[in-house]
């Protein structure tokens, strides 16, 4: 009896320092799912699910550059201009435009800089956007839905072979300095 | 620094400096004080100023990290800015473009700056531009990094005291009205090429009737334009063209290094070195010099003389031509000794075999020494064809005689305002008390200088000019070519340029940019077909960079017999010679830290100048290198460390100019001596070479931080050299040895491309312009003297430099060596962590965020091109870092680096490509060595298409691969020196 | 019971009349009695030392491993040199216990204890080295092939270095596994030997609970066969791996198929000469000059020499094959190394090893302790220099003479190298102090051997 | 259950070996010996047999050479196949050394588990022997007396005859 209590004991204690290591281990430093308060609750939700605007209306760059681009300011108020004017929401764009300041978004998606990603050829790979963001369309507010690690990277492109338009294993051959430079 | 604390960031350190620039959005700064002061203030002014396309503060977001408790793990709060207004052509982490012009030196090189998020951050040489056709030398690369100099004026300056341009404008015409009732006004300037801001000048003197425009160039060539007046009876400025020359002379001209343009001089150069296209008419060489120069390291002949020989060996050169071509020239009795009578004999043969098809230089100052030329080119039927000359019309140039006047006319009061432009006397007039003494007696100074110097320390105005790249200018490149400068920022300091401020003073409301567009309309566009309307010929012009009208018909030049002096006094003691090193120039680029630690091409020196003895004449003194010895003529001395250089002229010492700074920034201040003082005004110009100059043994040893410390190849099969007749025969001299050597591993299967590159050695010339390329592309850090000093510089392209012959007059090769790629790194085999692995396309990778800096890799690295992060070295300010390469990671403390063939361009090319649907192809793409190159030396490309340039290169003359018979299969092939007897 | 004649051709390996109650109480009499003033002056030297190298080795890695006088040409110098040094010296202690055990050699009873002890803090002081040289020493994590969120990433086996990582800590392991197998027995001497029930507990939970039975004592003894068969193969493995980091080197001077035998005997040269340093100290200072004989010095001694020609074979044949290559890279490493900047390291190691030691052909020199305790301490000044000589005089000039550059040691290399005698002779001490140094049950096993039966069976 | 041993000892291990044998021989069943060293010819007379640790410790290290040369195949060669140097995928010879290491670890410490779990040696175990001095200078024997086979004094005086010094009598739990 007693025997078997100790055995059992110390399996546990083994046992919690294998998830220690090989699963609480790996969440170091991995920002999944962080969802911060932004400075103008600005829905996705609304905008993409509901009215259907295209994602690249607004993130335009991301066809042609690394970075898909937080949105001119100006770019809003091509349509609340007319929609939505007297929402407080909308009169912070107002102001900022009034007084030439940005806004401070706060970032969500945020690689290492060691890492070079480029949004245009994922999006000529007719990669869609929400096989990495997730289901933006149905977020209120801006999540990160995947781990955004190395791992994570090459699940897909180990895994999606080479089937066009993917074309994953000549787009990195595996090779570190596809991303690391 | 507490251990944990950065333990726990250490991820940050490597990413922290890149991160400020890599994307549009995030900006984390890890904390305020990064930003220079009046930083934020200003982004506000430009963001409120108008929406030119070239803006950058409003492209660019800015914010502040600020650490908050986010699920269960501490991650620093990122803000994102986002554009308020989008900027048409401005797509974050894509790169613009713009033609401008190199402001560098006076050669005016076309240049392409790579802008990104509206910041210049490279510039590369325009191929449309006609004279520098795609090179740019080491200066003209690291000029980019001056214009984030931390020490620029910010604003303009009244007697020290900061204030606006409305109050100078509105206080300096004042003064310049009275100024010009009591006196003179003087402008000082560099020498003016261009021919708007000649107009604006000659604005300025309607306005200021009292005026006098005089150019000045510490290392002047007012001898060289002064000549062409005597022995042709015109002002005029030459153009050298090596196009159809096949013998060239030049007795100490560095036209490969520092002289005149040696980015054109390379072009041509190279062109005609090319044996396989000119075969037997492959341009010969031959260099008389006491210096031992770029040029003359790649000469085919190369006689060492004592500098004050040089004029002598002219002498001896004008007679025999003279006496070959029947014209008699007169002169005195030559001062020669047989030898090199013998040696000038054969040289003047080869020139009279090659009539009309050579040319000879010299890098005299000393107006007969250039007649002499003159009337050797004149009798060989060169002017007009290797000798073109330019009206100066369009220029200005540096009169040493009236700078000399001027100096006299300052001392005797008679100067009443002094406004000065690209032009430092404070530092480089030989008599710096007679300077002193002048400037005192000036009531009014003006500098227009853009960071501070000598020369502005004294003045009661700063008005501080634009950096050239903030700048609008034109340039008049001779025979009908014109350069166009554009702005490709927004200043970054409140400043403007000079010719904006002549204009407001002298009550003009152009402002400079509409005035050059003006000038064109009206001297200019008139002058070609092309276009008709004004507008599509303005844009063309500032989108090539330039504009090409109607040759200008070529100055009449009638030649008369010159009646030449070459005495020089009894040569008694050492001959001195001042020389312009290829980094630091006349002393311009001085707080540069790029061309700084820039190895000097032939010494391999960093960070100081010192005195070059030859040899013999160092062992006759009993001096070694590191030894202090007191060099002295007259009055004045100076005490420089030795060394010993193989191949200088004997009894002769040489020493740089452009060190020694007592006013500039932090990174210039206090390196080196200055040797200014060395230089005397005799025969009306400047004299650079002096005779009688006494050298003594000065107690003490100084350690100069070498890059290279052994010189010779110890018989080994590093460089391959081939005479001209050997490359011709398809004798197995030039083939490779490499015959495939057995490997106990099956080969890998190739990618679909296999990037290789091949260096010619026989035209690389060694001007190292790669080297400062590739430090700006690949944001290699600068370690500092202290660092080089411990061999730890950290460039990723290095040029060995080797002598081989006897010391007296060795043969010197130059060989680039970058990493090799070896198809089997031995450096990867040992990497325990996979921290440096093979692409498939047969890169050799370094992959910085995975080392751990074992270094296990560099040792058995058979090149030792690795080079290791020994400390944090890419802590420089926040001004410095907006030079960086938004592409590129900074590399933290304690991680390996090196050459990755420009990776980041091959994955520009590669997208490009993969956006059009095709495969890369030659031409997307060039890395950063091959892109500069003056020379066309290096050639990179895809060896599995048999298309490409490399391919061919590799296949028809056959390359060799350095330590071959290691079998670790480079990606790099050298082509063999070729040599021309 | 008669005496039987003592043995003429052996000597005994304990002297004097002793009795096995004799043996417990002269061994445990240290480690029970109050330590003399002796040890506490050793402790405090070593103590400093130790402290000293710590705070330097933190010094460095806060600010750069910048720090050591390194540069882009010689990338390893003092580091690996010291490094290499401690692997071999740690090679004794496993070599006396388990190869002379499988020899059967019964004169390592009485000092296999103090080598094995010394082999784990010379293992220690080693792996310092590799881990504290890297750039980013806190990563070294890395060296260790664990899944990760990197695809998983995994390590390049075909690194020396990593077969370092391997070798050493395997080897560290069994040897340490090895010592406390040893230990049982005398812990739980201790344990029945003490008078203060704190150490008896102490003790107690250390011993496992060992009663002497015989059923135990015979799988006890397979067991140490087993072990020591394992580490006979493992020790020369161990520095066979460590001269691989040069051997499979393109460098010339380190790609050489000669290192590992080279470095094995190197290793056991070194080894033998710090065991009998100790030995002639503690002997002196325990006062077990009867259980630690002049014969067994003897015997250390001839393994010194015989180590010593197998190394100086190993020179000549590393110059032979450098000539007889026809390598111009290899020969000119070699004469570089005879005479170039780093001559004189060269000559000091000859001399060190090849030289001096041949002094102990003459037996009044063998016999004099003094200079056995001088040129076991020469040995190992040679012997640390010949690693310097492998590792530096082959990088500083290699292939393309631009790259050729010097090397000279920072204060910092010099301090942490102080530093690991400091850990070293501290726990040396330690040991010393706390646990037996010689191994009581094996002696006791010896305490006849050579004088016949000893004493009468005595009658109660 | 309980059983009757009666401990003994002698002055040194011949003597000790010695009455073994001859208990042996007399039909006495023997329990276990106590000595400070290794007594050889002792496990023969108590019929122990020869220990299996050598096969367990070939076991091990045959796992260990299998297993870690697998694991270094699979993660160079098939996990993530990798170009390192222009080598295979899987560069059979580069693995050895790491191979023997692990043959080694894994042997050697699955022995010693071996020999701690059969001879129930554990931290905290409970000391039985018949006296502190067998870790010194004791040599016990312990010896089962059934009283139904001989009575307690006779196989006292046996002891003695025997050249036991002490001799004491204890109850055993099983």
């Amino acid at each position: 009896m007693k025997k078997i209590v100790t055995g059992l004991l110390v399996l546990t204690v083994i046992g919690l320092f294998v998830e220690l290591a090989a699963v609480q281990a790996k969440k170091i430093g991995n920002t999944q799912g962080y969802e911060p308060d932004q400075p103008i609750s600005f829905s996705h939700k609304i905008h993409a699910g509901e009215n259907k605007i295209n994602c690249r209306y607004c993130h335009f760059a991301s066809e042609r550059g690394r970075i898909a681009g937080i949105p001119p300011t100006q770019l809003c108020m091509n349509c609340h201009d007319q929609v939505r004017k007297d929402s407080p929401e909308i009169a912070k764009l107002r102001e900022a435009i009034a007084d030439q300041r940005p806004i401070e978004w706060v970032r969500v998606h945020e690689l290492p800089a060691f890492v070079y990603f480029n949004h245009s050829e994922h999006v000529r790979a007719e990669v869609n956007c929400q096989e990495c963001h997730g289901p933006v369309e149905s977020m209120t507010r801006m999540r990160q839905h995947s781990s955004l690690t190395m791992g994570w990277c090459l699940d897909c492109h180990r895994n999606m072979g080479n089937a066009p338009p993917h074309d994953i294993k000549t787009a990195t051959g595996g090779d570190c300095a596809r991303c690391h430079y | 620094m507490p251990l944990l604390k950065w333990m726990g960031t250490m991820d940050d350190r490597i990413i922290d400096a890149p991160k400020y620039w890599q994307s549009i959005e995030g900006q984390p700064v890890s904390d305020a004080d990064e930003f220079p002061s009046g930083f934020v203030e200003e982004i506000f002014e430009v963001v409120n100023a108008n929406k030119s396309r070239r803006e950058f503060l409003t492209v660019l977001g800015f914010s502040v990290a600020i650490p908050a408790l986010t699920s269960c793990h501490k991650i620093p709060v990122t803000k994102a800015l986002g554009f308020l207004n989008r900027e048409e052509d401005t797509v974050p982490g894509v790169a613009n473009w713009y033609a401008s012009t190199c402001g560098g030196c006076e050669a005016a090189c076309g240049l392409l700056v790579k802008t990104r998020e509206g910041r210049p951050i490279k510039v590369e040489g325009n191929p449309d531009s006609p004279h520098s056709r795609g090179g740019v030398c080491a200066v003209g690369q690291a000029t980019v990094l001056s214009l984030y100099d931390s020490s620029r004026f910010i604003q303009p300056l009244a007697e020290g005291q900061p204030t606006t341009w409305a109050a100078i404008d509105g206080k300096i015409p004042e003064l310049l009205r009275t100024a010009n009732s009591q006196g003179k006004i003087v402008l000082i300037t560099g020498r003016v090429s261009s021919p708007s801001t000649l107009a604006v000048i000659a604005k300025f003197r309607a306005k200021y009737p009292n005026f006098e425009h005089i150019p000045y160039e510490p290392f002047s060539y007012s001898a060289l334009f002064e000549s062409f007046e005597k022995t042709h009876g015109l002002s005029a400025i030459p153009n050298y063209s090596l196009s159809d020359v096949d013998t060239l002379v030049s007795v100490g001209a560095d036209f490969l290094g520092s002289w005149y343009g040696p980015v054109a001089f390379a072009k041509d150069y190279s062109a005609q070195r090319d044996v396989s296209k000119r075969k037997g008419a492959m341009l010969r060489h031959v260099q008389v010099e006491a210096l031992m120069s770029v040029a003359g390291s790649n000469a085919d002949l190369r006689v060492p003389v004592a500098a004050g020989d040089e004029t002598h060996v002219l002498a001896a050169l004008v007679r025999e031509i003279s006496t070959l071509s029947g014209r008699s020239i007169e002169f005195p009795a030559l001062q020669l000794d047989a030898g090199l009578l013998t040696a000038v004999r054969a040289i003047a043969a080869d020139l009279w075999k090659a009539k009309g098809k050579s040319l000879v230089l010299s890098g005299s100052n000393r107006v007969d020494d250039q007649m002499a030329v003159n009337a050797i080119n004149e009798l060989l039927g060169n002017m007009g064809r290797s000798v073109k000359l330019v009206a100066a019309t369009e220029f200005a140039v540096a009169s040493d005689t009236r700078f000399e006047n001027l100096v006299s006319e300052m001392v005797g009061g008679k100067i009443s305002a002094l406004l000065s432009i690209d032009a430092n006397p404070g530092y480089a007039y030989y008599a710096p008390e007679r300077w002193k003494s002048g400037v005192s007696k000036v009531p009014l100074q003006i500098s227009f200088a853009d960071a501070p110097n000598e020369t502005s320390k004294s003045a009661h105005y700063i008005c501080p000019g634009n950096h050239f790249l903030e700048s609008w200018n034109d340039h008049a490149l001779g025979s009908g070519k014109y350069g166009l400068t554009q702005p490709t920022i927004q200043p970054l300091r409140a400043t403007r340029m000079f010719q904006e401020s002549l204009l407001r003073w002298a009550g003009e409301t152009l402002d400079y940019y509409d005035f050059i567009r003006s000038h064109w309309k009206a001297q200019i566009f008139s002058r070609q077909r092309r276009q008709l309307l004004f507008e599509g010929f303005w844009s063309q012009a500032v989108h090539d960079g330039g504009i090409d009208v109607v040759e200008a018909s070529h100055a009449k030049a009638t030649f008369k017999n010159p009646r030449l002096n070459f005495d020089l006094g009894k040569r008694e003691g050492l001959d001195l010679i001042l020389y312009q090193k290829t980094g630091i120039r006349d002393g311009r680029h001085a707080n540069n830290p790029w061309l700084h630690e820039l190895p000097d091409p032939i010494t391999k020196v960093t960070w100081d100048n010192y005195a070059q003895l030859a040899p013999e004449t160092a062992s006759k003194n009993g001096v070694k290198t590191g030894d202090m010895i007191s060099i002295q003529k007259g009055t004045i001395h100076l005490s420089l460390p030795v060394l010993v250089q193989p191949g200088l002229g004997t009894n002769t010492v040489a020493v740089a100019v452009g060190y020694g700074r007592s006013e500039c920034g932090k990174a210039g201040v206090g390196v080196g001596k200055n040797s200014y003082p060395f230089v005397a005004f005799a025969e009306g110009n400047y004299q650079r070479i002096q005779r009688g100059v006494q050298i003594t043994k000065a107690s003490g040893h100084y350690e100069l931080a070498l890059t290279q410390t052994h010189h010779v190849m110890e018989g080994r099969d590093l460089v391959r050299e081939v005479s001209k007749a050997e490359a011709l025969s398809t004798a197995t001299a030039l083939h490779s040895t490499q015959k495939e050597q057995p490997s106990m591993w099956p080969e890998h299967k190739p990618g679909e491309n296999r990037w290789g590159m091949a260096i010619d050695l026989s035209k690389c010339t060694g001007c190292s312009a790669c080297v400062i390329s590739c430090q700006a592309e690949n944001n290699v850090p600068v370690v500092g003297r202290e660092e080089v000093l411990k061999r730890r510089e950290m460039h990723w392209i290095r040029l060995d430099r080797y002598y081989s012959g006897n010391e007296s007059n060795p043969s010197v090769v130059h060989q680039p060596i970058l990493c090799q790629h070896c198809e089997n790194a031995p450096c990867e085999t040992v990497c325990p962590v996979l921290a440096t692995v093979h692409s498939s396309d047969g890169l050799n990778q370094q992959v910085y965020n995975r080392c751990v800096g074992t270094r296990y890799c560099a040792n058995n690295c058979p090149y030792k091109v690795r080079r290791f992060n020994w400390f944090e070295y890419s802590q420089d300010d926040a001004w410095g870092r907006m030079a960086l390469n938004p592409d590129i990671v900074v590399r933290s403390r304690g991680v390996m680096e090196k050459c990755s063939f420009c990776i980041q361009r091959i994955q520009e090319g590669r997208l490009k490509a993969k956006k059009e649907g095709r495969k890369v192809a030659e031409g997307d793409f060039k890395v950063a060595c091959q892109q500069s190159c003056p020379s066309d030396a290096i050639v990179f490309g895809d060896l599995a298409d048999p298309d490409s340039k490399v391919a061919k290169l590799l296949e028809h003359q056959k390359g060799y691969q350095l330590l071959e018979e290691l079998n670790v299969r480079p990606r790099v092939s050298f082509l063999p020196k070729v040599r021309n007897p | 019971m008669s005496h039987s004649p003592v043995s003429s051709h052996r000597k005994p390996l304990v002297i004097g009349d002793k009795s096995y109650g004799d043996v417990t109480h002269d061994v445990l009499r240290p480690i029970e009695a109050r330590p003399t003033k002796g040890w506490y002056v050793c402790l405090m030297v070593a103590a400093t030392c130790l402290v000293f190298g710590v705070a330097t080795v933190w010094y460095q890695i806060a600010t750069g491993i910048g720090t050591w006088g390194l540069n882009k040409t010689v990338g390893w110098a003092w580091d690996i040199t010291n490094f290499v040094f401690w692997v071999g010296i740690g090679h004794a202690g496993t070599l006396i216990s388990a190869i002379l055990l499988l020899f059967r050699q019964k004169w390592r009873t009485s000092i296999n204890r103090a080598a094995e002890a010394m082999t784990i803090f010379a293992v220690i002081c080693a792996a310092i080295f590799p881990v504290i040289h890297m750039g980013r020493p806190w990563l070294a994590f890395w060296m260790f092939p664990y899944p990760n969120t990197r695809g998983p990433l995994w390590v390049n086996f075909r690194s020396p270095l990593l077969w370092d990582v391997f070798a050493i800590s395997t080897y560290f392991t069994i040897s340490l596994v090895f010592w406390y197998i040893g230990l049982i027995p005398d812990l739980a001497t201790m344990r029945d030997h003490s008078s203060s029930a704190f150490k008896r507990k102490l003790f107690g939970v250390f011993s496992l609970g060992w009663n002497g039975s015989a059923r135990t004592w015979a799988r006890y003894e397979t067991l140490c066969l087993i072990l020591a068969g394992l580490a006979t193969p493992l020790v020369v493995s161990v520095h066979s791996i460590v001269s691989m980091d040069f051997a499979t080197a393109v460098i010339p001077g380190w790609h050489a198929t000669l290192f590992p035998p080279y470095f094995v005997a190197g290793a056991v040269f070194s080894g033998f000469a710090m065991v009998l340093t100790l030995m002639i100290l503690t002997r002196k200072v325990m006062k077990l000059d009867s259980y630690i004989t002049d014969s067994h010095l003897q015997m250390m001694c001839k393994v010194l020499q015989l180590t010593g020609l197998m190394v100086a074979l190993a020179y000549s044949t590393e110059f032979f094959m450098a000539w007889y290559s026809g390598n111009a890279y290899e020969r000119f490493v070699f004469i570089n190394r005879a005479t170039g900047p780093f001559a004189w390291a060269f000559w000091t190691m000859v001399t060190c090893n090849v030289v001096l030691p041949q002094l102990l052909w003459i037996k009044r020199l063998r016999l004099n302790v003094m200079f056995l305790l001088g040129m076991s301490i020469i040995v190992n000044i040679g012997m640390w220099f010949e690693r310097f000589v492998i590792i530096t005089t082959s990088i500083h000039r290699d292939y393309l003479p631009s790259s050729w550059a010097d090397y000279s040691p920072t204060w910092v290399e010099k301090a942490t190298f102080l530093g690991t005698f400091g850990l070293f002779f501290t726990c040396f001490l330690l040991f010393l102090r706390f646990l037996p140094m010689i191994a009581i049950s094996e002696v006791k096993g010896v305490l006849h051997y050579g004088k016949g039966l000893g004493k009468e069976v005595t009658h109660g | 259950m309980v059983r009757d041993v009666t401990y003994a000892s002698f002055s040194d291990d011949q003597a000790l070996l010695h009455a073994a044998k001859e208990l042996k021989s007399r039909g006495h069943s023997l329990i276990d010996a106590y000595t400070p060293f290794p007594v050889h010819g002792l496990d023969e007379v108590l019929g122990e047999s020869r220990s299996r640790l050598p096969i367990v410790c070939f076991v091990a290290a045959s796992i260990g050479c299998v297993s870690s040369m697998w694991f270094q195949v699979w993660t160079s060669a098939q996990d993530w196949p990798i170009n390192v140097g222009g080598k295979s995928f899987a560069s059979i010879p580069a693995f050895i050394p790491v191979t023997f290491e692990v043959t080694v670890l894994l042997g050697g410490l699955v022995s010693v588990a071996g020999f701690f779990c059969r001879s129930r040696l554990y931290p905290g175990k409970k000391v039985i022997t018949p006296h502190r001095n067998v870790t010194s200078d004791g040599f016990w024997i312990a010896v089962e007396h059934e009283a139904a086979k001989v009575d307690s004094a006779v196989l006292s005086s046996t002891l003695k005859d025997l050249g036991a010094s002490h001799i004491q009598h204890e109850e055993q739990e099983l």
